[in-house]
């Protein structure tokens, strides 16, 4: 049986200027509580690797607003227009990228590939200044692994060993994130006993989380 | 019905039995209602479910069940979920039968442009791009004109989203066909004439002698 | 509903010549009725990508012994001392590839990927007449992506929508290569009406395969 | 004690409290029967279990649940099923502790042959490959000589299984750490002397002032 952390703790961890993973697709599956106690600790200068900001007053969105985001890694900001007047005021730097290209570099960042071949990008302002490959006469862009100090997921079940379950459309990049960062951070909605959760039901094997929020109240 | 309600119609006649359909967030999110009957459509959302159904009713929602714009959605019986690795496989991969998205600018040589107005809105890419580089059919539904100005244009000003010729344009116009030969036109909307819609086209059009008029489908 | 097949339709659907996919890990996993199906038929030329070619009377293994493959692209023909022979005669081709290059050249023919960069196999035989990329100041081989004309998979619970499950360790391959081929053709232990499954459960949705066998009575 | 037991129980002395394992097919899989008391050590098997246990008694074997030699196991709880490209992202992507493996040569620089022997063993790399390119540390668990000839090489005449460096070599006579400067004897088997294992040793060996004798851990 493993020891959980609170939030507050949580968030000491990570430091000023930290690259971190936020699973959740505007802010569904996002881990509001680790979310809210880095706002409640005032950080600055992070890097974020989302699919998206979220809304204003929502998941990365609360980040955002609060100045703790230097940067920003994300396919888009459309649901979020604090994101993009910070971004056009220079205040949050924004990098996108096409969300299928995201998931495939978070996923080679954590199963040890040097990169992703993807067609998709060719052509278009994504494709600047990257190198192209052929692979039997179709080109491909090659897109860079991705990874980071932290990964923040949320998950729907955890057991006293960590494994990790998902629930439905907040599934999305919690499991390729919990492979990407040097240090892994979990909340769930539930935390059952070691072995409630059947071994096809794991979706992130327990060893790969650091660490796992104490059960709400 | 408004154009945004006859552009969904058309757009829906485009559905074919047993497959598997991504719909972009707003006007294309509309053709979900129109599905022709009898027909067996699998919707697929980008942030990870394959077979989502319409908004349970208020109180009945599930925050762990949302469209990629985040609206709540239900499941069909059969549904499957996944993650964002998979859900773009499948949409990379050529699994995805057919795309309807939203636009910009589509030009005259069939590409796409609908994510980003440099220096003035910069939503970003989201799934858009390797929806049109995956799909097997990208169909594009929009207005033909924004503040007066055509959308159908000859070539592209804005950034395109991907290489690709798109499969269709549905207007509140007309119906196009980018081909390798051109921008053909399909169909009028009701009450809409060939010259009406040359007129409304900044691109050059390929006219066929016969040009019929949209098919929108029985009425709800 | 979908009309499910028998084995010897399956098996008359894959003409001599063709390519497969097929599931299984030492033939745990592997779609043994199908496998038999194409015995009976005495099918000819066939091109196996598997993990390995099991054991004589096994799974993949009555394919070799009976004559029907002409080349096989595996990881390991350790288990099958008939296909080390018929290789030595000459009677099998065999393309050995890294177990986890493997998986992943079957996840990008899959999932529309122009490659896999790996740094698995640098420097060995496997790296001989490949590509050699560097990304990040790292070098990896460029591996190219697979597909098949016809993937055979081994399900635990099937439904009539054709969704499918696996179970533990019999799960190995099959969840990519239903991604990687023209033809998709399941077996299951089980056939379930439609909704049984939950979403999360679903490893296969069934809109990927296009023929289920009929269940066994 | 026989020998194959020893290099077991000696490798089981590099296992570590709440770590992940992969052990190779053969002589490796033994290591499971020594992980010393107290220690929580998960192991995972290629074929994509990770907490597998020992082999169920006889008629409880799950024909679903197997190792990566088709051999019956069972399952800890916590266990965690995955396919074979969530196997390989573990294994590739550094998220494992440490592997055993069996060699069948090791030469001066650490360089490890274990897949075949060209026009008369062609087994083939399975997992081997990944394992030593990706595992945090590698450990080989074999015979000393095979046919009484010296596996440990001064290079390998047997095509090479990664570029890594092995970090630590466990066999019947000695335990020999693959350093930058080359190969260390760290340890004797009991009642082996340096001399013995030096005569035993194609390669040069680094020979400190003191080699101890190999620890091999309590009983079961």
């Amino acid at each position: 049986m493993r020891k959980s952390i609170s939030a507050a703790e949580a968030a000491a961890m990570i430091p000023d200027g930290a690259r971190l993973m936020i699973a959740g697709f505007v802010a569904v599956g996002s881990p509001e509580r680790i979310i809210d106690a880095l706002v409640a600790r005032s950080a600055r200068g992070l890097t974020v690797i989302a699919n998206d900001t979220a809304r204003p007053g929502l998941g990365i969105g609360k980040l955002i607003e609060a100045g703790c985001v230097a940067r920003a890694i994300v396919s888009h900001i459309g649901t979020n227009p604090v994101t993009q007047r910070k971004m056009l005021a220079g205040e949050v730097e924004v990098e996108l990228v096409p969300q299928g290209t995201l998931a495939e570099r978070v996923r080679a960042g954590g199963a040890g590939l040097g990169g992703v071949l993807t067609p998709t990008g060719l052509g278009t302002l994504v494709a600047e200044g990257k190198q192209v490959i052929e692979v039997e006469g179709r080109p491909y862009l090659l897109e860079a692994p991705l990874r980071a100090d932290f990964a923040l997921l949320h998950a729907q079940e955890a057991d006293h060993e960590f494994n990790l379950t998902y629930r439905l459309t907040a599934t999305n990049f919690n499991p390729i994130m919990a492979l990407a960062a040097d240090c892994v951070i979990a909340e769930a909605m539930e935390t059952v006993p070691v072995g409630v959760i059947p071994p096809d039901a794991v979706r992130t094997p327990g060893l790969l989380v650091d660490h796992l929020l104490e059960r709400m109240h | 019905m408004d154009a945004k309600e006859m552009i969904a119609r058309r757009a829906a006649q485009e559905l074919r039995d047993r497959t598997l359909v991504n719909l972009g967030i707003g006007l294309p999110t509309l053709v979900a209602r129109f599905v022709p009957p009898g027909l067996h459509v699998a919707f697929q959302s980008e942030n990870g479910i394959l077979g989502f159904g319409a908004r349970p009713p208020e109180g009945m929602e599930d925050p762990n069940l949302t469209d990629a714009g985040g609206g709540f959605i239900g499941a069909e019986p059969g549904a499957a979920s996944f993650d964002s690795a998979m859900s773009f496989a499948l949409i990379r991969g050529g699994h995805l039968d057919m795309t309807v998205l939203g636009g910009l600018q589509v030009d005259a040589a069939g590409r796409l442009a609908n994510w980003m107005v440099p220096g003035q809105l910069v939503p970003g890419m989201g799934g858009a791009m390797d929806l049109v580089t995956g799909a097997r059919r990208v169909i594009i539904a929009m207005q033909h004109a924004a503040r007066g100005e055509s959308k159908i244009v000859p070539r592209l000003s804005l950034p395109p989203t991907a290489e690709r010729r798109v499969d269709l344009v549905i207007t509140d116009l007309a119906v196009i066909e980018p081909t390798p030969d051109g921008l053909l036109l399909r169909e009028c909307a009701p009450g809409i004439s060939v010259a009406e819609i040359v007129a409304a086209t900044a691109a050059p059009l390929i006219i066929p002698d016969v040009v019929p008029d949209m098919p929108l489908g029985g009425g709800r």
